[in-house]
Order: C-alpha cells, then structure tokens, then sequence
C-alpha cells in the first residue's frame, strides 16, 4: 500500500508547538528544508532532542526564536565555528540547556527502542555534566561485589522526529544507509515524518543490500519530496555540504541583525516575540 | 629538509599509535588524523584508522553509536581528546568558560569525551595552543574528569598531553602532569610561563625531529592520504591538493 | 590490508574446549562446515549461547557429546520437527540448560556490546524461566513512583562466535544484510571467525548499499571459504534449506544410534565419552 | 461451497484483526498466517503483516531483535501463541511435560514469549489441538502467565484462546477464560469433556461460517500468497502450488 504523500510545509504544520523534536546530526539526514518552513510557520517552544549533535538545523532554530530548551553533545558549526545564535542565547540566559554527551542521548533512545524505563552507562561519573542531570540517578551495580557506581539513564520517548533521506521508495520505506542513528531516532519516536529527494517505484525490500540499508514504512507516517533537502548540508555521497554558504551564515548569525538579514534572504524572519 | 612543528607533532603522535589495532580520530583533528595514518602506514599488523565522520575511512555501519560501542567493548585502543580548558588534574573541559550553565563564553558542548574518555585506554590530550588560557589550574566544567575515584570503573584514561609546546606524561597515580618533552625552540621556562597549572619535571629532553626518511614518507605518501580528509590543512602545509572528496 | 584466510578446520582447532559459543539462529548464518570439523575433532565441554535458538547445529553438536551446557529460547528442527538429540540429553539429565527468551538472550549480548554490566527486560516477571534463573535480578526501577518490579539481565561475553555468510571482501569485511543479529554476536564476543561462500575484490565500503549490510573487518580475526558452507541450513537469497537432508537427520537422529550412523555417514562419529 | 475447519479458523481469525497496524505470525503458522493475510487484504487502511522467518514478507532489518523491540515500542498490535500445555489462568507452556529442568517430554522453549505475552496488547492463544492434555489445569512450567499481579508492567496479555473446537474469550480481570464460542459440530459438553481446565460460559454461540464471497476471496486472491509462505499447508487446504519461495 502506497505510503502518504504530503508537502514539507505540512510536515511543519504536523511538528506541534512544544514538541519534543528529533533532531539528527550534521553527517546524517539533515532536514533543512523542513527546518526553513518551521521557522516560516514560527513554530514555538520546541525542545530538541539532538542524537548527539546539531549544526545549522539547530542555530537557525534557536535564532529565529522556535526553541525553548536543548538536549545535546555538543552544538557547533562543525570547520565553520561555533554555533552562534546558540552560543548567543546561552549566554543571554535565554535557552535551557541539558548538555549531555553523545553515547548518553544514544542510550537515552535505546531505552526507547528497546521498551525500557532506563538503561545503564558507563562514564559520566564525577563530570559537572551528572551533576546537572538531576534526572540521571547513580545506582550501585547490583552484579558487583563491592562498589561499582552506575549511571542509569531514563527512556526519552520523543514525541516527532523529521528526518531527510536520499530516497524512499513509494511503498515509504526509506533509505539510510548506515546512518542508523536515524533509526534510533525514529524507533524512539511517536510519530515520523521524512523528506527524501525522490521517490523510487523499486521496493527496497526487492534487494538484500537495499533492505539492510532502509528504514522499514511501518515507522513512518507520511513523505514528501524535497530535492535538495538538506542543503545547505550535505547528504551522504549524492551532495557534499555547501561550504560557501555555511561559511556565509556562521558570519551573518554572529550578530541578531546579521542573522534576520540572513533569514530575511530565504524570506524568512525571526518570530517577533523572540 | 627540515620538519615544521606540525611535522614533528604528527611524528611524535605517530610514535604513540605504534602498535595499536585501532585508532580513532575526529573530524576537525587533521594533526591526530595525520599522525594515524602515518602509523598504519608504518605498521606491520592491521592497524584500523577510523576518521569520524568521513564515509570512506570510517567502517562503523550501526550510526554513530557504533564508536561509543567499540570504544566500551575495548576495541579502541587510542582516542585523540581536546578542550577549551585542560587543568592540571588533566580534567577537560568542552563546555564553557564561567559559571554554568549561562557562561560567559559558550563552547559546543563534550561530545563523546564523558564515555570516551574513561573507557580508551590511552587518550591523548592534543591542544596545539599551549597558554594559560587554555592549560588551567582548574576548568570551569569538567566534561570528563582526568582521573576517578577508587571503585569507579575507568579502564581508560588520558596517557599525555601534547601541545605546540611540549609534551606532558599524566601520572595516574599523582593525579598529576610530568613534563618529559619540550619542542625545538623552547625552554623549562617558556613552558612554565605558558602553563597555568603546576606539573612535576621528568628527564625533560627535546622532541626529536622525525628522521629524513620519514619526513619523505610522510610528505611523499601520508600527504595525498591526509588531503582526502583534511584538504585544507594538507594544502597550507605541503601544497597536495585533494584528490577525491572522504 | 587483507584478512588472514584458513581452513575450515583451523577454525575448528581454534575454538577451544570449554569454550562459551556463540551460535546463530537457523534463518542467519549457520556455520554448519565449522560444526562438523568441531565434531571431527572431537570438541568437549562447549556451552552454546544461542541468539535466540539453534536448529540441526545445536543438535548435532549435542548428539557428538561436544555439549556441556546451552542457552537459548529453543532448540528445535522447526517444521521437521523436535530437535532429537537434544531433548534425548535433557530427558536423560545430561545436558544443563538454561532456558531463555529471545529478547533476554539478545538482551544479554548488548550488554556486552554496550560495555555494561547488565541491561533492564520487560516481561519475564512471573515465568519460570526468571525463577530458574539465579543468575538474573529483579530490582524495583528506580524511577518509577511506585512499585514497578523490572528484570536485569547480566552482560554475557562469548569467548568465540563462528558464522557462515554469502560473502567477504579481501579485507575481511562480511556481507550480512540484515542478519544484523550476527553483529550483535559478533560485537559481544572476544574472538570471531567466519565462513564465506566466496572471497570478492571489491570493498563492501565502495558502496553505501554493501556497506550498509557489512560487518566491518576489524571485528573479525580470520575468515575461511566453505562453498555451502551453512548446509543443510539455508543461506539468505542464495539456497534454500535441504529440506531432504533436514528430514532424513530428523528421522535418523531420533534414536542413538540412528544419530551415529547418520554421523557416519558424513565421515564423523560422536565423542567415545558421550 | 461449504467452508472447512481452517477455512472457518482462518475467517474468525481475520475478523479478530480487522483495524491492526501491525499483526507478526510465526513462521509455523499457517493459520494465523492465513488470517492475518486476508485480514490485510480486506483492510481499508495500511496493515503491516509481518511474517517471520520469510525474507519478502519480513521488513525488519536490525535482524531479529527488532520484532521484540517493536513489539515493546506497542507497535506490533496482535501476536500469536501457542503451547505445549496451555491453562485455565493463560499461563502458557511452550517448554515441555514433567518436572524441570529433566523433564519427561522436552519441548523446543519458550522462544519470544515471556516478553511478547506482555507487550503486545491482543495476544491470541491459538492451539488446534483442543484436549485434556494440551488444554491443562496447570501448565508443568510457565513459559509466560497469563496474568501478572498488581504493579507488573503488563500492557498487552491474552485476548482470547481459539482452538480447533471453540472460542474462549480471557477475562483478565476474573483471570478465567469463558466461552463464546463452538464451532459447527461441537456442543458445549463436547467442549466441556475435552477441557482440562474450568471456564465461565457466556452467549456460546456458533461460529459463524464465512460468507460466500469471503470463502471466495479466500480460495481465489489469498490462497495463491498462502503457498508463498506455507507451501504444504496451501498445497493440502486448496491445491495451489507455491509461485516462488519466500
């Protein structure tokens, strides 16, 4: 049965203000374009949830006032610089941040995944990152003879991850590729919505290698096709990232001002309460 | 034919790597990165060089936990760390500089380095800026701390601290820096005055240059590998344009 | 740099007696070659770790007397019916087994995947299987409210994993698709060989297709050809299962010395001291 | 057109899954297998059928754990089961006869189901066999219960038990199974001597036979994808020759 077809801009009106958002990382399925129509709905209050990491997804969001709190390894514009309109809005006192490290947001979903209140990881213990996780708890390992502290991670069931993808075939099944972090995101989220830049007629199920890439349909409730998607990111080997305008934006968004100039160039603009 | 100071870093680096299986190094490292593949180029046994996040040098295929995966399975043996601020306590910090959590100045955040680090067996400390800057007596936020308590699992843990300058062997025992090399160009007290933490003295020699030999095998072989997946940094520092894209 | 190819039976020499073996199910990659020059060489005291189930490998490995002790969720012949040689040894008090389920065995092999010392399972709660488990705790979860009994499941490292697949490349890296089940195996145990049909030229990595289903070389100490090397078991999309032979060692293996003459048959007879 | 006793399983089955996103069958199911397809067939929104163990008709890919992982997700909405021994409590038994761990009569084991009898919220018991030695007072092991105490996380657990001669519907919160319903043939003493266990009785009406047109659509659209997956079963029940493996 054929999988639902919508537009990126009602893949934005789907993503709810306050969500709990999905976000992928930069050398994954960045999803730019649905980004852009996000910031044209003036979605609010969001909060990410970065599996482990965000870039320019993450800034421009933050920036244009869509975002009320993070949860991350790291935020950064990778060989450009750091993320700026996420630096600025740290330091103004105006986003709350969970900084975490990239294997904890992992363990985090896994829990999802796997149907489980928590999971355990090791390290963590003695960093200032415990220490301001009030929702982490150190348990002693129950296996151990003696002392062992634990970190167990509680489950952070997402509520709508949007990921973009090279291809989908027309039954929704999507391919990845080994970008499984996308499939972690996806497992652990109620509701899916992914962009590809085309729709193939070829079930990925027909081949051995293509199916060990894809992303089963059942997990996705609609597509839409967006040729570029990720842009200005890169998209695994079909389109590496565009230096040119990353280069561009990390100086634009390094002042308020810049970076509504930068958005007023995509017709876009910051929401007026941020 | 003389080698540039990061000529002689990458050396040094590459030294450490000898004998390792697999060695991970991250993206925006192009220093690490050239010295891994300097030492699976000179290794008699497979080495594994994995470049995070390139496609052709980085044979993960379960996403990016895979590295986090490895790394506690103790496949790792050598991971490169840095830090806005590294203390004497070899704590490190990826965060900020000032109170947490509104800094005065925000950084990306720790990445990997809160499993990483407790987990790889040896982890080098590689921050070319060596100033009291950024080698301070105690960091504003530890993303991972140098050492652990008794009874906490750490299989891994910070081997060395490399810098422009000199380079530091961690005591894990002391808790505590030893000063073992310092770089062509520099003295005790050049190092004394840019650092902000205190450190113990070792035999303190100076870093010897890489052999002719190898500093043809590097600019000779290495380069056109580094240009794959660092073109920038492998065009300033010896003019090889990049032949295919990572 | 290229993998270390052996034989057959130096794969069978280097898993030692006493060893905890890991064991694929029968719809992945049964190392069936291996398993007969394991019962050539007279391997003893193997504890089998199955993930989850194991089929004519589990029995035949029984039936020689190679077996000290299983864990699995089932040992069966599938639609050819009991596994004989296994249920004769439980019947007679010779075999110590340790009944799982599925996801428990999978459970157990993250772990170790993820370097903890235990993960968290729902279900099991009120099974016999969790009462003859010792080795498994119950522990009330830490971030409930209320009462909220939870199992955890210890980490179980494998001292070696055998497994059969379509292909590898000179490299070392292994073709298997979405048999990612034998990754799991593979990540959990300290040593890993592995049987191929064929050895090709190409990089699995040369294509994100192929290397989305690899198994990536440096898990992976030698690898040895053995052209159907899984049968009588199927292989994926390249041979079905021998439903013939499967019926005809059904049959034979039901009694002692039925299973000795269908031994024979291959050129094998069980251990003296079974 | 008269239906037979697996037409008449297959056709109460398939109303029993009307409306699923996600039904998983086992691989030696040939009934369930066969509802669930038609089930999907006559459905007007997208239903997952996955059949395990078959390649075309399987669409995990993070291999096997990703059904249990699925299930504990609550996306997989209806799952089967059997057993050895099956009680008047749904405990279930799929480990085999006597005391353990040497039993008299060893049986396969209890494969996923002391996770999926938990999780997925309509479990349906399916035993052709309906005697007093499959259907038990008490089951010799619990390879999954019917029921948990207060405070268990239990989302999903028994809906009903099917078998070649009845219907129970589970009342979970009696922990007792009742019968709704026999099948043409059966009275409610032949039910009741062939028991092994006590049952409340509700209605107890007859099952209801397909329609025509069902039983067509069966035979004509469903059997032909019946023989993909269970090639004997459709050979025997319909005479149609598998068109390729699954």
């Amino acid at each position: 049965m054929a999988i639902q077809q919508i537009s990126v801009e009602e893949i934005a009106e789907a993503v709810p203000d306050g969500a709990l958002l999905g976000i992928p990382a930069d050398y994954s399925g960045v999803p730019m374009a649905v980004t852009r129509a996000l910031i044209a709905r003036e979605a609010k209050e969001l909060r990410l949830f970065c599996l482990p990491l965000t870039t320019i997804q993450g800034d421009m969001l933050i920036g244009a006032g869509c975002v009320a709190g993070i949860e991350a390894a790291a935020v950064t514009l990778g060989e450009y610089g750091l993320a700026p309109r996420f630096s600025a809005a740290i330091e103004a006192g105006l986003l709350d941040i969970q900084d975490s490290t990239c294997p904890a947001l992992h363990t985090q979903l896994q829990a999802v995944e796997r149907g489980v209140p928590f999971m355990p990881m090791r390290g963590l213990v003695g960093s200032d990152i415990l220490r301001h996780r009030p929702d982490w708890r150190v348990i002693d390992n129950p296996f151990a003879d003696e002392g062992d502290p634990l970190v167990l991670l509680p489950a952070r069931p997402l509520d709508v991850t949007v990921i973009h993808a090279p291809y989908a075939d027309s039954e929704g099944n999507v391919f990845i590729g080994r970008r499984r972090e996308l499939a972690t995101l996806v497992h652990a989220s109620e509701r899916t919505f992914v962009t590809v830049e085309k729709v193939v007629e070829q079930s990925l199920f027909e081949s051995e290698a293509t199916a060990a890439g894809a992303l089963p349909a059942f997990y996705v409730e609609a597509i839409a096709q967006a040729e570029k998607g990720a842009w200005p990111c890169g998209l695994t080997d079909l389109y590496p990232p565009d230096g040119g305008e990353l280069r561009r934006y990390a100086e634009a968004a390094k002042t308020a001002t810049g970076f509504a100039d930068y958005l007023a160039g995509l017709g876009l603009s910051p929401r007026a309460a941020a | 034919m003389k080698a540039s100071r990061e000529e002689l870093l990458i050396s040094l680096l590459a030294d450490r790597l000898a004998g390792d299986r697999h060695v991970a190094v991250g993206a925006a490292s192009p220093i690490p990165g050239s010295a891994a593949l300097l030492a699976k180029a000179e290794s008699s046994r497979p080495m594994q060089v994995t470049v995070l996040q390139s496609r052709r040098h980085n044979h993960f295929v379960e996403g990016s936990r895979e590295l986090f995966d490895c790394a506690a399975q103790g496949r790792i043996d050598s991971f490169f760390l840095g830090g806005v601020q590294i203390d004497g306590q070899a704590n490190i910090n990826l965060v900020g500089i000032g109170d947490y959590p509104r800094m005065k100045k925000r950084f990306p955040g720790s990445f990997g380095s809160a499993l990483m680090y407790y987990v790889v067996p040896k982890v080098i400390l590689f921050r070319e800026e060596h100033s009291r800057r950024s080698l301070v007596e105690k960091v504003d936020f530890i993303s991972a701390p140098g050492s652990s308590e008794e009874g906490v699992y750490r299989p891994g843990g910070p081997k060395a601290l490399v810098t422009g300058r000199a380079v530091f062997e961690f005591d894990r025992i002391r808790r505590r820096f030893r000063l073992e090399q310092i770089h062509p160009g520099e003295t005790k007290k050049s190092v004394e005055a840019a650092t902000g933490f205190a450190y113990d003295l070792g035999a303190v020699t100076e870093t010897p240059a890489p052999s002719a030999g190898r500093l043809e095998f590097l600019r000779g072989e290495i380069a056109p590998k580094v240009a794959q997946f660092y073109p920038e940094f492998a065009e300033r520092m010896w003019g090889v344009a990049a032949q295919s894209a990572a």
